[in-house]
């Protein structure tokens, strides 16, 4: 494609994307919403399953992403590592709050209620703000190279979060003689494999046609912050020019 | 047992979500283009 | 340690300062728009230029506390925009910017010394540092909120005399001292050079600038200004060292 | 590495040890959480009644950590404001130390002074709240290693946020949720550590440990990357 007839951020690749998933969402939703069977102790609600551990599974996936370029950025120091770990973590957070809301509409029919102070539950939510705040120290009034790098260092740390969220039942479970609420104890076969199957693809194809289209509104941001330098430097320089001291 | 109105408050919850976060991004994405100069467009493809 | 000082010793034979079109920016904005610049060894700068020159950034630059945009940027033989030989570089420059990097609630001496504890020198040199200032005897135990503007100013000038850099980068050294203090810092940037090493400063007092530089260099939007345009240096004095 | 980090360390509580912050605002700020917690959580104090006694008496561990996260944000952030001020982190930075050097020292600072404020304010708690102690040994250790692990993370996290325009608020937003799993270690271990009974008794302390080992280790590798200015 000539760079004149780029109007927008879409590209042959997003466009299969975007096109896959406008195409499979009428099935994924006909199969989760219909042809799944309603569970023997969940009913109906057990159809949620099929939004919510996908985007467990996104959000987990687009933090991974945001650990890797960071790491990377700090071992290569190209701009397009920390522009990928932002696009990610914004799509993470994105996802992780369609995850919370799910959990807690699949909370209330299942437990009887919308929060349970479940250690999975609680260190999502903390995981959630952990990434808002590595969104705020993006957005920090420093140099771009130096917020570059804190931001990446923070990238690496923000991981532990999702490690604890993973691993807090097992955790709890040793420390902590107690219930432990878990919804996936639902036994993920037959048509059910299939309708999650589906979910997984829309979620993380969905999500994917995000990152790229954030990777390249944050590259296009960066592009026009660099005309603007160049166009300051040029202004700077005439600016020396025409004033001479005395 | 009927829980519907969970199920369905769940996947509108999802597609608004995911759905008004894409509408942003495509819009962020076309008004950065058209100010972006023209020979700086080009993305990594 | 000891094996990087050895590799920057290739460095003597090197310019001490050389900067190709670097570009450097405070917020987006360009503070050096371009400025190629070479300063030998043994030599003393006077860097001049208005307001927003971009003077502090250079020197800020040539210290490693700003990146490099682009252009390149060594410093006693060292690239400043090369993280791994930060400290390297740091151990050969030392900056005295507006700030005065002293910890306002502990005294004179506890400030300087535990300077000098933390560049491994002897704390026998603060007392001498701070008689080459000389700051009264009485300020020494004194916090340094307790002290003068221009006292505080002294205090931070025994700080690079403690360290004893390959360079020196003074940015507004002669700010809020008196006569006496103003002497004292021409004394101490050639006893510098007669130690060798190399001095860059700024000042908006032209006179007492260009009386003890051995050039002048101007910026202006953030590069330098041809040596052809600048009027045509005065009269130089022979610099009396002691 | 280590001399270079005690003086420092050494530097910070004498600036302390001069002005008296922690000691003359954060200890009274923490004292008044405190109370007011009480008050908050069974209002029926004042009547001595038995339900609200023991409702106290279980919360009491959670409030005294909840306190503890507020002395270390104040530690936190009066540890970089020192250096804030009058630019002495670039001081710190063209001098001959090692960046790992500069971490240990603050975080050894905020240790000693985190530690000490929650002697103060664990006496005055038990006290306040009339806790029964099972294991001294057990709260003794749970009191170090959360003070490490604090100070560990919360170093770590003050540099992430230093220099911005609003360094305490983002360091709040930053630091509160990365100290959670610290905040719920050590309240169930001093749990255990009050009231006794509990079958995995040092399970939480030897976690807070793990924790404080980790991000000491985090903190000395990465901090140069978050100090530096180019």
């Amino acid at each position: 494609m000539k760079s004149a007839e780029i109007t927008s951020t879409k590209s042959k690749t997003t466009t299969v994307i975007g096109y896959l998933v406008v195409a499979m969402l009428p099935i994924y939703l006909a199969f989760g919403l219909a042809v799944a069977e309603p569970h023997s102790e969940q009913g109906e609600s057990v159809r949620l399953l099929f939004v919510h551990v996908p985007s467990v599974l996104v959000t987990y996936s687009a933090f991974l992403v945001v650990l890797f370029s960071s790491a990377m950025y700090l071992r290569k120091k190209t701009p397009y590592w920390d522009l990928l770990a932002g696009a990610s973590a914004e799509v993470g957070v994105v996802f992780c709050a369609v995850l919370l809301f799910s959990g807690a509409v699949w909370g209330r029919p299942t437990w009887g209620t919308y929060w349970e102070w479940d250690p999975r539950m609680t260190s999502t939510a903390v995981m959630f703000i952990s990434y808002l705040g590595y969104l705020a120290v993006r957005r920090m009034d420093l140099n771009p190279t130096v917020r570059s790098r804190r931001a990446a260092v923070l990238g690496i740390l923000s991981f532990v979060n999702v490690i604890v969220v993973h691993y807090s039942i097992d955790w709890w479970r040793s420390l902590h003689q107690g219930r432990t609420f878990d919804q996936g104890n639902v036994q993920i076969e037959g048509w059910y494999l299939f309708s999650f199957s589906l979910g997984l693809a829309v979620f993380t194809l969905s999500g994917l046609w995000l990152l790229i289209h954030r990777f390249r509104t944050l590259y296009l941001e960066r592009q026009l912050d660099l005309v603007d330098l160049d166009s300051a430097i040029a202004e700077r320089k005439s600016e020396a020019k025409t004033k001479v001291s005395p | 047992m009927n829980n519907w109105e969970f199920v369905i408050a769940g996947y509108l919850g999802a597609a608004v979500g995911i759905g008004s976060y894409a509408v942003w991004v495509i819009r962020r994405g076309r008004r950065l283009t058209q100010k972006v100069p023209v020979e700086r467009r080009r993305f990594l493809d | 340690m000891a094996r990087k000082v050895s590799k920057g010793s290739e460095g003597l034979f090197d310019a001490a300062v050389c900067f190709s079109s670097v570009v450097a920016t405070l917020n987006g904005f360009p503070a050096l728009s371009g400025v190629s610049l070479e300063v030998a060894p043994k030599e003393i700068v006077f860097l001049r230029g208005g307001n927003g020159a971009g003077k502090s950034t250079m020197l800020r630059l040539c210290a490693g506390l700003i990146p490099v945009h682009s252009g390149s940027a060594r410093v006693a033989g060292v690239d400043v925009s090369d993280r791994s030989n930060r400290r390297l570089l740091r151990s050969k420059v030392e900056l005295l910017g507006h700030e005065l990097g002293l910890y306002e609630d502990l005294s004179v001496i506890e400030n300087l010394e535990f300077w000098a504890d933390i560049n491994r020198v002897e704390r026998s040199s603060v007392r001498l540092a701070l008689e080459k200032v000389a700051l009264p005897e009485r300020t020494y135990g004194l916090a340094v909120s307790e002290l003068s503007a221009g006292q505080k100013r002294r205090c931070s000038l025994a700080k690079i005399i403690i360290k004893r850099p390959q360079i020196w980068l003074l940015d507004e050294p002669y700010a809020g001292l008196d006569t006496g203090g103003v002497a004292i810092v021409d004394s101490l940037i050639t006893d510098a050079r007669h130690a060798g090493a190399t001095c860059i400063f700024t000042s908006h007092d032209q006179k007492r600038g260009q009386s003890i530089a051995d050039r002048t260099v101007e910026l202006s939007g953030g590069e330098i200004v041809p040596t052809s345009t600048l009027p045509a240096p005065p009269q130089k004095g022979v610099i009396n060292a002691e | 590495m280590l001399s270079d980090a005690w003086r420092i360390a050494v530097k910070d509580l004498t600036i302390e040890l001069r002005t008296r912050l922690l000691l003359a605002q954060v200890a009274p700020f923490s004292l008044i959480v405190l109370i007011l917690f009480g008050f908050a959580v069974s209002p029926d104090l004042l009547v001595e009644s038995e339900a609200a006694r023991s409702l106290i008496t279980q919360v009491a561990p959670g409030l005294f950590w909840v306190t503890i996260l507020f002395v270390c944000l104040f530690t936190i952030n009066r540890s970089f404001s020192i250096e804030a001020r009058n630019g002495a982190m670039t001081s710190l930075k063209l001098s001959a130390v090692d960046a790992s050097a500069i971490y240990l020292g603050k975080v050894l600072a905020a240790v000693f002074q985190l530690f000490v404020l929650q002697v103060f304010l664990g006496t005055v708690a038990f006290a306040l709240y009339r806790l029964p102690l099972a294991d001294f040994g057990m709260l003794f250790v749970t009191a170090i290693a959360a003070s490490v692990a604090l100070a560990a993370i919360g170093v770590l996290y003050g540099a992430v946020s230093f220099g911005s325009q609003t360094p305490e608020t983002l360091n709040a937003l930053l630091l509160l949720p990365a100290v959670s799993p610290v905040m719920l270690a050590a309240t169930r271990s001093s749990e255990i550590a009050t009231f006794g009974e509990n079958s995995v008794a040092w399970g939480w302390a030897l976690l807070l440990i793990g924790m404080a080992a980790f991000y000491i280790s985090v903190g000395v590798l990465m901090f140069e990357s978050l100090l530096e200015d180019s």
